[in-house]
């Protein structure tokens, strides 16, 4: 298998704070890999040095065999790497459907297009695949609500859904299930484990061990910014670096 | 030489004012995150308490001219001259620095009543609304005002003893053409005191420390369980009486007429931007930037090589700084970028 | 079914198009039905329509718009001064002088949001409007205003062979089509433009294109991450409401070839910001609706005078009639912007949405009332949703 | 999604075309009778043989910084329909002569009035114009507080075949390169003022001074400072600098700051208005009045007064020369007449602007009943050349040539010992009219045709 993402001696500063240091991740085409890590690791960091929210101080981010440092985050998106954030960021004063037709028309239309003369209600593609991954995320009930009136769980499998309809190469999740019910948080692996996103290569930064042990492939640990182990869960599981560096937090969740 | 001092004594002097105006500005702006087009109205407010005061002190006893028979004219005198003579004619005299006492209690009261009655209202609302309320009210004083006070300016002097010139060349041994006029030094010394004062507030102060970590982060403090209402109220009457005392002070410079707030609305708003939306040092700095700048940019040898700069100085100054600093000389990220 | 009626295009354009033109007819009772302030109702219309395009949608607050209508006036009338009187070249020029101000200070502008982006365009206005005023004199003529005189070289006229000999010419329509742009046919000039304005507005705001301007005032960032370069879509947004603010200048100087500095005054570019957000922001019909009450204010209740009053209250018994003249004067003629300014505060207090929303609430109320309605939703109407009728 | 909406395709785009032609078909069959033809002869509101009254329209600024000033003007236009339809003592009326007014409105009608608000701003001036002419079908349009807004609402009455009278406007202009055959201006202006100023100055300030012009950058200040420094450099005096100030400055500082070094000792302030109160207070604050230079005293001084705003320059303008078309405070059997009317309606004086506004009035009323018909031409005819007296100016002459009134200046000093609180300004000289006489041809501009 080839590797879709690489990370490869990243350092990223803060004042005097060193959020990320000399960095190094593969992320091979098709697996689930899980980034944990203690609060404030720099999880969220590395995935805003992947996306263009941040730009690494040195070293390289590879995604598909082109180079992603300096590239503005919409050209990322369109390379093939979509973000589901941890707060849900979707589009509060438009409909569920309309939510899902803006991924799915930045999918189609590119970064720019100027088409003031097309009708929205014609754009029966666009539509449909809204609808339809709205169903498949059981949401299209609520299709022509407001995004900003739908409970917080619906929130962010709404955004789960923005990403899926972009199809992109490589889904960067930001703790999917954080402040879920259990509940959710089932359905939610359930999502992540149906035929339609199986298949699709994942990197998820999570808290939550089960969610971590439902899904990944491979697990890396990052703690104060180094990544100090990188394997399958059972590695991991029995990984004594990592129990010192997770003790009592992993027995929280 | 002694036309570069002078410049830099008006761009001070004006600075002075323009920081002034702009400090209630940026207060309520940075602190409730409120729009206030009403902001010029309180300065207006503010002057035209220094005109009622002296109005009150100047109750008049009316002498009928008796030549003039179509209509009624009178030769006025005060009742305090009558009673006290000289010391009456010299309370009026100083009627426009007495009014500051007056100002103070009607300018704090302006605010709270604003603050409780409408202000407090729209704290959740979209800025186009907080833009629209404002703009109304700021109307509705206007004409209120000019009810009562017509349109036209009315003078309100300063005392006569400070009505004149200082011979500041001649104090440090330069050209004697060097004059500025006194009430125009008191202003600048005013309103560094006043700018000193609520920094001092705010600095040192408990209320003021939860008034800038307010500023800072809203959301925290009121998730801290603090009474931020409250504060806001107060924050609001500080704001209000600190553009009601640069009005008034404003007075003996610019005759004050209805309309005048109008005027100081968009000036005061480019100082706050231009300084950096929620930062008081911002405002303060870009408010003697600007007023150095515009004085520099009105001589006569500057208009020579670019005519009308004058006009647009503050304008360019502030595009320029904007697009080089995308929050202004000092503001911070995330304030006002919805 | 007024949600249905409300989703087809040409039915919309029908019933606005019925309603601007047979405005002479029922403005009447309102004592509006005289050219002058019609041609300004569908002017500013578009002026507001116009502006709506990039505030409503976007939610970037400009300005500095009057810029553009004051561009769009100085153009045309140079435009009769020099090429021709035939108002089409004007207002095309107009548009097009606009459009490439709006492509260069929105450029710069739209580098910064929020309250700095406003503060941009207010300092482009100002710049604008002071030189306009002084320096640029010899383009603008200062305070008095650019004027046509009867000396103008006027190229193209000329090489047609009309010849001007007694005072100057009018502005026209090829001529022969429409000979003068006074009066009622000024109206339906600007009137047809206020439709096709309209039409092009509705099409916007139902396009892909108006959804992701929606998308961009919801959620910005999201959009960066969504894929979408936000930059040329508001770039473009703003040209639009330029080009809008050009139309309406260029239609102000056809009707009536003047073109003054004032035109360009921040007062002018917060009056259509006012007129927006009155009607209602984001809304289609809603800016139109305050730019037609504002003006309506501006003319008619500033020319209320006392024995105005007397006539309007002719039906009241003389102590009546005498007593409501005493209680309203003071809210008519020069007391007008005292009325403007309670308006405006009244609306915004109660109607958080503009008047578009005390309208729905109207709407709503009576279809409860009469037990109508239900929830049966079409697609169109989930498509179109947020855009408030 | 399964439900088909109908969108506007071309053929839906042209279906609404047709019908949208037809419903505005139905208005302009409807107006078809009223407005048809040249926009001229559809507006020139001919009154109807049979109709009881006429209209006039009063244009004045009642918001914004003139707002006190459009008021009495205001005032003075009511007392002077009262009077032309025969109420109360008839004022300037029993003075005026030669006069055909009868006291019973004009040709017999009624005159009535409607007002409008100029915001002092042309565009805003020219909609209530536009109103007053489409809507209430006046006459006559007189009013205005400014050059600016006097100039765009004459060249609209010009297009519309209204006659304008205007009110206070003291620009060249308005009777120069902007004059109209449908505007008249019984107001000076300020090439008079200069010819008026002028012996003053030489008497009191003598042949060798300095001057430093600060000008309200528009039409009115260029022309004003024009005119003032030609007078001035005839007389031998040096111009030092002129500096253009934006209008509505505020504060002035930065311009009086360099008048300091200059070496100036006349200060000339060609301002307006509110930028003449403040303009005049700062300077008076940096001393300049205290000051000698070139072993004079500094002296300044503001070309055209006003006494309703020399109210709000307080003391500082005592002692002050200046210009005025008319004052109150004038003897003459006009002058009384009309201040006892104005007073005993209103309770105070008149300025300048309401006396020029009522003057005004009653010249065209007068005109017509000359003319003996409403019709501009004629109308126009009646007024040009047309010399009258007792208005309070003495002899006065309509010239025909620009339409601009010559009558006596006067020249003003600020009150330094008022005996009421009217009693601001002192008056030095009437300066007779052939003093402040010129060539009609100097400005250019064409008055264009009597019908439009």
């Amino acid at each position: 298998m080839s590797n879709i993402l690489e990370i490869s001696g990243v350092n990223k500063t803060f004042g005097g704070l060193h959020a990320l240091s000399d960095v190094n991740l593969q992320i091979e085409e098709g697996e689930t890999h899980a980034i944990i890590g203690p609060n404030g690791a720099g999880k969220s960091t590395l995935l805003n040095c992947c996306i263009g929210r941040l730009i690494p101080d040195s070293g390289s981010v590879t995604f598909d065999g082109n180079n992603m440092i300096g590239m503005a985050p919409h050209d990322i998106n369109h390379a093939g790497m979509v973000r589901i954030f941890q707060t849900p960021e979707i589009f509060p004063d438009l409909t569920l459907l309309q939510n899902m037709m803006i991924p799915a028309l930045a999918k189609r239309d590119g970064t720019f297009k100027f088409n003031p003369f097309k009708s929205l209600v014609g754009e029966k593609a666009i539509l449909e695949e809204a609808h339809a991954t709205l169903a498949d995320f059981e949401l299209d009930k609520f299709h022509d609500q407001l995004g900003g009136s739908i409970s917080r769980g619906d929130k962010r499998r709404l955004e789960l859904a923005m990403g899926i309809i972009q199809h992109p190469k490589l889904l960067l999740l930001d703790e999917p299930t954080a402040g879920m019910a259990r509940h959710d948080t089932n359905r939610t692996i359930e999502l992540l484990k149906s035929e339609r996103m199986s298949n699709m290569t994942k990197v998820i930064i999570e808290h939550d061990m089960h969610v971590v042990f439902s899904l990944a492939d491979r697990i890396s640990v990052l703690v104060r910014g180094h990544i100090i182990t990188t394997g399958t869960p059972e590695e991991i599981k029995n990984d004594p670096k990592v129990k010192e560096a997770y003790l009592g937090e992993s027995e929280d969740e | 030489m002694d036309a570069i001092l002078i410049q830099i004594l008006n761009g001070l002097d004006k600075g002075g004012a323009y920081a002034l105006i702009a400090l209630g500005l940026t207060l309520t702006f940075g602190t409730l995150g409120v729009v206030n087009f009403a902001h010029g109205a309180l300065f207006m407010m503010g002057a035209f308490c220094a005109v009622l005061f002296n109005k009150i002190l100047t109750i008049s006893k009316k002498v009928k001219d008796e030549s003039i028979t179509f209509f009624d004219a009178y030769k006025e005198t005060p009742y305090l001259e009558i009673w006290w003579g000289d010391t009456g004619t010299a309370i009026i005299d100083y009627s426009v620095p007495l009014s500051i006492f007056f100002a103070i209690p009607v300018m704090l009261l302006v605010g709270v009543i604003m603050e409780r009655g409408l202000i407090k209202h729209f704290y959740k609302r979209e800025h186009a609304d907080q833009i629209l309320v404002t703009f109304g009210l700021a109307i509705v004083i206007q004409e209120i005002i000019r009810h009562f006070f017509g349109a036209n300016p009315i003078p309100t002097p300063a005392p006569e003893i400070v009505s004149g010139s200082a011979a500041v060349g001649a104090f440090f041994g330069l050209n004697e053409n060097l004059v500025y006029p006194w009430w125009r030094l008191i202003y600048l010394a005013f309103s560094l005191s006043i700018i000193a004062a609520v920094f001092a507030f705010l600095k040192f102060t408990t209320f003021g420390m939860v008034v800038r970590a307010g500023m800072a982060d809203r959301e925290t403090v009121e998730l801290l369980g603090i009474n931020v209402q409250k504060r806001f109220t107060v924050v609001f009457g500080i704001a209000t009486v600190v553009a009601g005392l640069a009005g008034v002070m404003y007075a003996p410079i610019l005759p004050p007429d209805y309309h005048m707030g109008m005027d100081f609305l968009v000036l005061s708003f480019v100082v706050v931007v231009v300084g950096g939306m929620g930062s008081l040092g911002g405002a303060v700095l870009a408010g003697f930037m600007l007023g150095l700048l515009q004085s520099f940019a009105s001589m006569n040898e500057v208009k020579a090589i670019l005519p009308g700069i004058d006009q647009i100085i503050i304008y360019l100054v502030a595009v320029v700084i904007l697009l080089v600093r995308p929050r202004g000389l000092m503001g911070r990220e995330g304030v006002f970028e919805d | 079914m007024i949600k249905k009626i409300l989703s087809s295009n040409p039915l919309i354009m029908l019933i606005f198009s019925a309603v601007v033109l047979s405005a002479p007819i029922w403005l009447t009772p309102l004592g509006a039905n005289y050219p002058d302030l019609l041609q300004k109702f569908a002017i500013f219309g578009i002026f507001a329509i116009g502006y709506n395009i990039l505030f409503g949608l976007t939610g970037y607050l400009s300005f500095g718009h009057a810029t553009f209508l004051g561009i769009g006036s100085y153009t045309a009338v140079w435009s009769f001064k020099l090429l021709t009187m035939n108002i089409l070249p004007a207002i095309i020029l107009a548009m097009i002088v606009s459009g490439v101000f709006a492509l260069v200070i929105g450029y710069l502008s739209l580098r910064r949001s929020g309250i700095y982006f406003s503060i941009l365009t207010l300092a482009f206005a100002q710049m604008a409007y002071s030189l306009a005023y002084s320096v640029f004199t010899p383009i603008t003529n200062g305070e008095t205003g650019l004027q046509l005189s009867q000396q103008d070289p006027r190229v193209l006229d000329a090489m047609a062979g009309i010849a001007v000999t007694d005072g100057i010419p009018s502005t026209n329509l090829f001529g022969t089509l429409i000979k003068s742009m006074d009066g009622y046919f000024g109206f339906y000039v600007a009137a047809v433009m206020l439709i096709i304005a309209f039409y092009i507005s509705l099409k916007i705001f139902r396009s892909p294109f108006g959804m992701k301007l929606r998308a961009i005032k919801s959620n910005q960032t999201r959009m960066k991450y969504t894929g979408f370069n936000t930059r040329p879509y508001l770039l473009t947004a703003f040209v639009i409401s330029g080009m809008y603010a050009g139309l309406a200048g260029g239609l102000l100087a056809s009707i009536d070839p003047l073109a003054g500095a004032e035109r360009m005054q921040w007062t002018a570019s917060g009056e259509v910001v006012l007129m927006t957000i009155l009607g209602g922001v984001g809304t289609l019909i809603g800016p139109m609706l305050g730019a037609t009450i504002i003006k309506y204010f501006e003319n008619i209740f500033s020319a209320l005078n006392d024995s105005e009053l007397h006539n309007i209250f002719d039906f009241l018994p003389a102590g009546m009639q005498e007593f409501m003249v005493t209680v309203v004067s003071p809210f008519v003629g020069e007391g007008w912007h005292l009325t403007l300014g309670l308006v405006f505060m009244i609306v915004v207090i109660f109607l958080p949405g503009g008047i578009m929303q005390g309208l729905n609430n109207l709407f709503g109320f009576i279809k409860r009332l009469f037990g109508l309605g239900g929830s049966s939703s079409s697609a169109a109407d989930t498509v179109s949703k947020g855009e408030a009728s | 999604m399964s439900k088909k909406t109908p969108t506007l395709d071309r053929r839906g785009f042209l279906k609404a075309s047709v019908a949208t032609s037809m419903a505005a078909a139905a208005p302009m069959f409807f107006i078809q009778n009223s407005y048809a033809g040249s926009h001229a002869k559809t507006f020139r509101n001919m009154p109807k043989a049979d109709a009881k009254s006429v209209t006039l329209g009063f244009n004045v600024p009642q918001t914004g910084a003139y707002a006190d000033e459009g008021a009495d003007e205001l005032r003075a236009f009511k007392l002077a329909v009262k009077h032309l339809n025969g109420e109360g003592d008839g004022g300037m009326m029993n003075t005026f002569k030669p006069s055909a007014l009868k006291g019973n409105g004009v040709l017999g009608k009624k005159v009535e009035f409607v007002t409008g608000d100029t915001q002092t701003k042309s565009d805003a001036a020219r909609n209530s114009a536009k109103r007053m002419i489409e809507k209430d079908g006046v006459l006559m349009i007189s009013g205005g507080s400014s050059s600016g807004v006097a100039i765009a609402v004459q060249g609209l009455c010009q297009e519309m075949g209204t006659i304008f009278m205007a009110g206070l406007t003291h620009s060249n202009d308005t009777t120069g390169k902007d004059k109209r055959r449908y505007g008249f201006r019984h107001f000076f202006n300020a090439k008079m003022t200069g010819s008026a100023l002028g012996p003053v100055l030489k008497e009191e300030m003598g042949t060798e001074r300095k001057a430093y012009h600060l000008t309200s950058d528009y039409t009115w200040g260029w022309t004003q400072e024009e005119s003032i420094k030609e007078t001035t450099e005839g007389l031998g005096w040096k111009t030092v600098k002129t500096v253009k100030t934006p209008v509505g400055a505020g504060d002035f500082s930065q311009y009086i700051t360099p008048i300091l070094n200059s070496g100036a000792d006349t200060l000339i302030l060609n301002h307006y208005g509110k930028d003449m109160i403040n303009s005049l207070t700062q300077s008076v604050q940096f001393g300049l009045r205290d000051k000698q230079v070139n072993g004079k005293n500094f002296e300044i001084i503001v070309p055209l007064y006003s006494r309703l705003m020399a109210q709000g320059a307080g003391k500082n303008l005592q002692g002050i020369l200046g210009t005025t078309n008319w004052n109150w405070a004038l003897t003459d059997d006009g002058s009384k007449a009309f201040v006892k009317s104005f007073g005993k309606e209103y309770g105070n004086p008149p300025s300048q602007a309401a006396h020029t506004c009522y003057v005004q009035t009653l010249l065209y009323a007068n005109a017509c009943e000359v003319a003996g018909t409403f019709y501009p031409p004629e109308v126009i005819k009646a007024l040009e050349g047309f010399k009258f007296d007792g208005m309070g100016n003495g002899a006065t002459e309509y010239r025909a040539e620009d339409h601009q009134c010559f009558k006596d200046v006067l020249v003003v000093r600020g009150n330094d010992k008022p005996t009421s609180q009217f009693d601001l300004l002192k008056i030095v000289k009437q300066v007779p009219r052939s003093a402040v006489e010129y060539e009609a041809k100097i400005f250019g501009g064409e008055l264009g045709p009597y019908k439009v």
